[in-house]
């Protein structure tokens, strides 16, 4: 068995997280790949929560298709689930003296009551055990980690005393224990051990990523507005700037965060700002203010469900137009497009490169599915990060801070230079001197010196990675989390021997046309598939290449499965 | 960069820009005390930076040598603060209109000065939107005709920029008047002295657009302060900005006292820290080990 | 619609929407104080407008049966200003948070208050941003710990709610505690029956995030203003505010006074225009003759 | 002669503005039309200002081409006009005594030196009456309502007595007597009287004809925040709002003026807010609220030089991309596309039932070039503005505020109604009956119902203006008051017998998609012409359409000329 998904879920607050926390850390300390998924309630308290887990010993590339195993906590979480209980699939269900009220027979379904409630109630005299007791079961029933699980268990309860410790033991057996005595397994699901865990592995979710990768990246500043799902990113870069001798604000909204941004970068830090639709909104017109000032600055926008207020636990991709195209005005700025977390840790580092190297705004679009995520990885190496830095004024007279240049980029002073690199940094339209401008002639000079670093960009950046080769039938183009999905579903269908590509570009803007444009005349059909209503890829696509593929939108604040995207790929060819 | 000993004056502050101002315009006074302010204290030019949002009085900093930032419509606050946090050995001083920074920048204010973030803020206060042609601003007088009040300022009452800035927190608040250069300089350079976040409310006639407060309305009005106001007692301080004698205006320093301004708190939290600049990044890392 | 003369109880005015909030949490004994409150007024459901913005504070008006308006995150006033100036037969009653509130709203409560905007403001207080899951807020005493200040918040001084309210200007301003139920009751029904802005802090604790301003903590805190406080006097509530006895908090009303509304003022401007919804617009039109 | 255009050009604060509202006025009521153009500097005081007028016994499309005469009040004035004076036209400069040290010479040109400076200064000791010396000029030598003028200036400084009438006039017969006995006519320049005034004709600006739009199509509650070029809108409806029992509000913000409509709108009022681009920025999250929410409202949005402060005072058309793509998640808007002041008035009017019809924000996308033009246009006729109102709630249980309809439109409730209208207006994603709900069924349905709301106008909304006939080898598509200079150029092509066509949209967004495409389908190119650097239309009809465009982009601040697209037309034959 090389790959393996379970599935938890019940009331949130019942421990499903920290349980699905628990086995993904056990798994990866076995040897394993894990790659999580969570949904949370809306509300603060009460509703349904979910924790799925994919096991495998190979790379993961998504979420997976549906579950193989799922394990329910309530009543609420079965019912919500019922649907995806297909054929071969197993059930572990809370039964009998929960509130699931009859034994569950469903077709084909392998199911196993676990009277998880009444063990941790009853025999254990803790309630709060009701997840180890779950996850004991797991572990055993599918051969996962087990001891690895105890271990952690040792480990992350150690500090609060021996009786703790003791007592989720106790718990894990008692899930063991019943199984064992009262379950005969009927079901061919076993993970099993992959070895030993390679020393170079690190359990990291999206966010966690976003601020480890500005960190590698050279952040030194970093001010945010909380906001869901983007928050986790401020935690990380609260709990390390100070360590690093860094600056954190937590700033009064996110127009604040960004102009904080702006001050640090003309002063000459490397800084950032994470957020979330509602908040990348708030900050569309300081972002013009960065594109016309040429100051360099990363904005991490984990996008959810929109718009307004929208629904913010729930994974979506529909802020790909305002990030291109959003606020007043023709404002170049850079999008990057992290397929993994590995990849986010990647991109949000190389995004102060290119923010500095271009002296502009870069967004990198996380999203959802990408930000609470976790996802076993191989350490980054920190000695690997090389930083680019701002081109820089180097003294003397006659110095003019937007001096047009082939490239369009021109070397930046900052306070603390001497006295003949001072300039006011603006919004407003100015000359090579900075000093505001609004001749027609000096206009289009400094409009297109703006978007000439554009083209430079274009020019100097790597091609696309591209999967398959060949003529196709069916070429498949995506953003973010669904650039994984898309290569999950095109290794699946070239295993059937389906003629079909992808390309996962990471810069998602500028596009890089000419290597879409290749790629494109070898595929007969263009398929974009994105989590968003408008089909916002492919209409940009179209709109900039020219070329006109097929959209396929899904938006119902849930990721693509690969099964699904390989249906339509199906269906296109 | 040409290594000089000799001492600043106040006109080797000015850039070569001309003051786009109209003629009159009380601005002129304001850049002229900020000058000498400057020259008093021998602020570097190259380590000063010059923060302002967009009105006539945003302009200022186009007429300084120094570094500047010329932000956005309300932004100046909290782009300076970033200039500030990141940059503690610049010195940043904030310049803006009363539209600016207290229409659409009044959401900023109070997190700036409540956080005592190390800034002096100069506001040049003309009861109007200059730069927009004569729109009633928060701080105009109820029942005067702006150009989209045409039948006179709906509102109940206007802001009380001090008592404002009094009650947010700030550390250091005072208020002078275009028309009385010498209290002016005395007060910026007070205010430029102050380690902490320090507000001036300069009035400064709007001569095209406000035809109600004007210079001489304003020359009329300004007394000082009392000699024995004191200047250590908050609520004081409110109440001689609520209630200065009738048809008067206060002029002088309020309010002032030390606290622990951002940057000495940021400072504290990264000592305990123990920061380092050069920390091996292999610990950041490693923190995600299973 | 049925039409009842039957006196509406505090019940009625519930919807069938169950309450989201974590068991304990303050907030169920805001949404209590304002049902007895709006019984007590016999507010009728249908032309009462409940506005809020975002947090878990801003779900109240759920809860209730009348009309209500769920905005976005900070824009709840200017919504409901909207919602009152346009339609000033309606009941409008504002609810919301800390973070809301004064942080990234903080830009529209002065000029709410000091229109004199007629509506009756509820903040729930909490000290902290309870649904996104506990950040400090701008009410936080300084140096708790909040999910992005994992080292203490570093400002120097937080929000007094109350200070600002005054200092902007608003008609009416209290203190009520979600533990001192029947206390609050009165404090909402004195500012329903208040005319212009009144403001209402209700120190609400959140259990689940707020493990330092807890419950037992207000309880031991919050005493009653003295007798002889001059609700008629600004600077001695801004005192009351800013000065209550050490590690004390006051509850009840600080600051009444009546003043012209914004609603009052707009209609003595329409009167003086002769203001004619039949206006024959062909006189608008002619305006535009050359 | 039917057709002339004279520009005035000095420092401002000379009254050049002034002067050309009165002759531009005067020459309306001498039965001419005019269209006018200035140029503001971008400093309060001082600087560069022009005002053009263009007269014509026709219709006029646009601005048209460079100008025929031209009237320099200073030397700077003549300096930057320099190179537009092309053989065969005319100048008009103060000299001698002004600042203009020699006499000019330019081949071709026929050039009148008129002292107006020293005229007004010692002839009539107020260097005020300047402009008035200059004007008894023009009117004289080019024969344009001298009568009219006269009269006019007795109206309107008949309030300040009869020494400033006066005075005024003799101002003008100074600049008429100075022409006569010292310049011999040269030129050909004679615009004539087009007999009486015809009775139903205005002279208003595009700002003030959106006020007027708005009033005649029932705005009764509007605020606003002071911005460059739009606060004009905010000065009319301030002015007549009162008057109407409507209500009107200068707010802190933009963000506020917004908040401040959708309150007004949940409410029941048809209500309004105008702003240029770095307000319309700070709307963005708000706007996705009045989309998920479904609360009619309408924004004029006048156009700037972007981005962030840009070029307050200069025209641009590079809001488009924001207007109908900006802000998070995926919102449902309208966009209008007004080529003139009249169609401001039929626009913005519009935009109010196509508001309450669709229960969507409309924005009314004016621009630079048309805020602050004058026109003379035919009067509207209130009684043929037709008010449609939102599909009210007419009482009853079992009401759901978002019944999926198949229009996609349900009925609406506002406080006031009975008890079982109520509802919680919410930016949340939300069932029917307007309770946040995030299950993926319902997101998916309740997302459908918005854009369907599309669906339904594109399918009711009449069909763009065409403009020509037959198989062209270029067709033209552009928005806005470039649709103006398109149609003046398409109307030259053609007169040159050349095939060429205009499509004229009215509706930018949703795009007429079948009407373009069956356009696109008789041309053989399609040519998009539009003020901006991104070339933010074609993009979008390339995105939309599928559909391949030629660009052409013109972002120096100022408006294209009829003679400057016609080269284009012919450039891509
Ligand atoms: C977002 C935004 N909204 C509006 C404007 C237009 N605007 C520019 S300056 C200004 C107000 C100027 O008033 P004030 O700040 O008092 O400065 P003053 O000109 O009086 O010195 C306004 C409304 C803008 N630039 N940006
Ligand atoms: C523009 C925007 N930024 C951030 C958020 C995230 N957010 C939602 S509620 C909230 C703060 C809640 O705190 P408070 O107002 O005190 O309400 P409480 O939950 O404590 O009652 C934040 C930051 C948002 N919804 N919109
Ligand atoms: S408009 Fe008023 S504030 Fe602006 S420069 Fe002129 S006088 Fe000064
Ligand atoms: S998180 Fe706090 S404020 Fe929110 S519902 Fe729970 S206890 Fe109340
Ligand atoms: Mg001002
Ligand atoms: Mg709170």
């Amino acid at each position: 068995m090389s790959d393996l998904i379970i599935r938890i879920g019940g009331e949130g607050g019942e421990g499903i997280i920290s349980a699905g926390d628990m086995i993904a850390q056990a798994a990866t300390r076995s040897g394993l790949n894990v790659l999580t998924f969570k949904t949370f309630p809306a509300e603060i308290r009460g509703g349904y929560a979910m924790y799925q887990v994919r096991f495998s010993k190979d790379h993961i590339m998504s979420e997976g298709s549906g579950s193989n195993i799922f394990c329910a906590f309530n009543k609420e979480a079965l019912d919500k689930n019922r649907a995806d209980l297909k054929p071969g699939t197993v059930l572990i269900y809370d039964y009998p003296d929960g509130d699931i009220e009859e034994e569950v027979k469903i077709d084909g379904v392998h199911c196993y009551p676990l009277p998880m409630s009444r063990i941790a109630k009853k025999d254990l005299e803790m309630y709060r055990a009701k997840n180890m007791v779950a996850l004991g079961a797991l572990s055993y029933m599918f051969d996962i980690a087990l001891e690895e699980l105890k271990d952690l268990l040792r480990e992350k309860f150690g500090k609060k005393g021996e009786q703790v410790v003791a007592t989720n033991l106790k718990a894990v057996d008692a899930g063991i224990n019943y199984m064992k005595e009262h379950q005969k397994k009927t079901d061919p699901f076993k993970m099993g051990s992959a070895g030993k865990m390679a020393k170079d592995v690190i359990i990291i979710s999206g966010n966690e990523a976003a601020g480890l990768g500005a960190v590698l990246g050279g952040c030194r500043f970093f001010s945010a507005y909380p906001i869901t799902p983007a928050t986790e990113i401020a935690n990380y870069m609260a709990q390390w700037l100070p360590k690093l001798d860094g600056t954190l604000v937590q700033a009064e909204d996110e127009i604040a965060s960004l102009a904080n941004v702006l001050g640090a970068s003309y002063a000459g830090a490397r800084a950032m700002t994470s957020t979330s639709g509602p908040g990348l909104s708030l900050m569309q017109g300081l972002l013009g203010l960065a594109s016309i000032a040429e100051l360099p600055l990363v904005i991490v926008d984990v996008q959810r469900g929109g718009p307004s207020t929208g629904m913010p636990t729930k994974h979506e991709q529909s802020d790909l137009f305002m990030a291109c195209h959003g606020g007043h005005g023709d404002a170049p700025r850079i999008v990057l497009s992290p397929e993994n977390v590995a990849d986010i840790i990647k991109l949000t580092a190389e995004a102060f490169n290119l923010a500095e190297e271009y002296q502009m705004p870069v967004l990198v679009l996380s999203d959802g599915s990408l930000g609470f995520r976790t996802e076993s990885i191989t350490r980054p190496d920190p000695a690997s990060f090389k930083l680019v830095t701002r081109a820089r004024y180097t003294g003397g007279e006659g110095f003019r801070r937007y001096e047009v240049t082939p490239t369009g980029v021109s070397p930046m002073s900052q306070p603390g230079d001497d006295v003949a690199g001072a300039y006011i940094a603006t919004g407003l339209e100015h000359n090579e001197s900075s000093n505001p401008n609004f001749t027609p002639e000096n206009r289009v000079k400094h409009c297109d010196k703006r978007f000439k670093k554009l083209e430079t960009l274009v020019k100097n950046y790597h091609a696309p990675e591209l999967q398959g080769d060949g003529n196709a039938d069916v070429g498949v183009i995506s953003f973010g989390s669904t650039m994984g999905v898309s290569r999950e579903a095109v290794a699946l269908a070239r295993a059937e021997g389906l003629k079909v590509k992808a390309l996962h570009p990471r810069l998602i803007w500028p596009m890089q046309v000419e290597h879409i444009k290749a790629f494109a005349a070898t595929c007969k059909t263009i398929l974009v598939p994105e989590c968003n209503a408008q089909g916002q890829l492919a209409e940009l696509m179209r709109g900039v290449t020219g070329i006109n593929p097929v959209s396929y939108r899904l938006y119902d604040g849930l990721p693509f499965s690969p099964q699904q995207l390989l249906a339509k790929i199906k269906e296109v060819m | 960069m040409t290594a000089t000993t000799e001492a600043l004056k106040a006109k080797d502050y000015r850039s070569g820009i001309r003051a786009v101002w109209c003629p009159g315009c009380g601005d002129y006074g304001v850049l002229n005390s900020v000058q000498n302010a400057f020259a008093a204290h021998q602020l570097p030019l190259n380590s000063t930076v010059c923060v302002s949002g967009i009105g006539c009085s945003s302009r200022l900093p186009y007429f300084l040598k120094t570094y500047g930032f010329h932000t956005a419509h309300g932004r100046s606050l909290p782009v300076a603060a970033g200039v500030k946090l990141s940059r503690p050995d610049l010195e940043v001083v904030v310049f803006g209109g009363d539209g600016d920074l207290f229409s659409i920048g009044g959401g900023h204010f109070p997190h700036i000065a409540r956080k005592n973030v190390d800034l002096t803020l100069v506001m040049m206060d003309n009861h109007i939107y200059g730069l927009t042609k004569g729109q009633s601003s928060p701080t105009s007088t109820p029942g005067t005709v702006g150009s989209i009040t045409p039948y006179g300022v709906p509102d109940t009452s206007n802001v009380n920029p001090l008592a404002y800035a009094l009650t947010y927190g700030a550390t250091f608040v005072a208020q002078g008047f275009s028309g009385k250069p010498k209290q002016m300089d005395a007060i910026l350079q007070e205010a430029l002295n102050h380690e902490g976040f320090s507000f001036v409310n300069v009035l400064s006639p709007c001569l095209t657009f406000n035809k109600v407060d004007t210079t001489d309305y304003f020359k009329a009005a300004f007394i000082d302060l009392p000699e024995d106001h004191d200047k250590g007692n908050l609520v004081a301080a409110l109440d001689r900005a609520f209630n200065p004698p009738a048809g008067k205006v206060y002029s002088g320093i309020f309010f002032q006292t030390r606290k622990p301004t951002m940057v000495e708190n940021l400072r504290a939290i990264n000592k305990k820290q123990k920061a380092d600049k050069n920390m091996d990044l292999n610990i950041a890392v490693d923190w995600f080990k299973p």
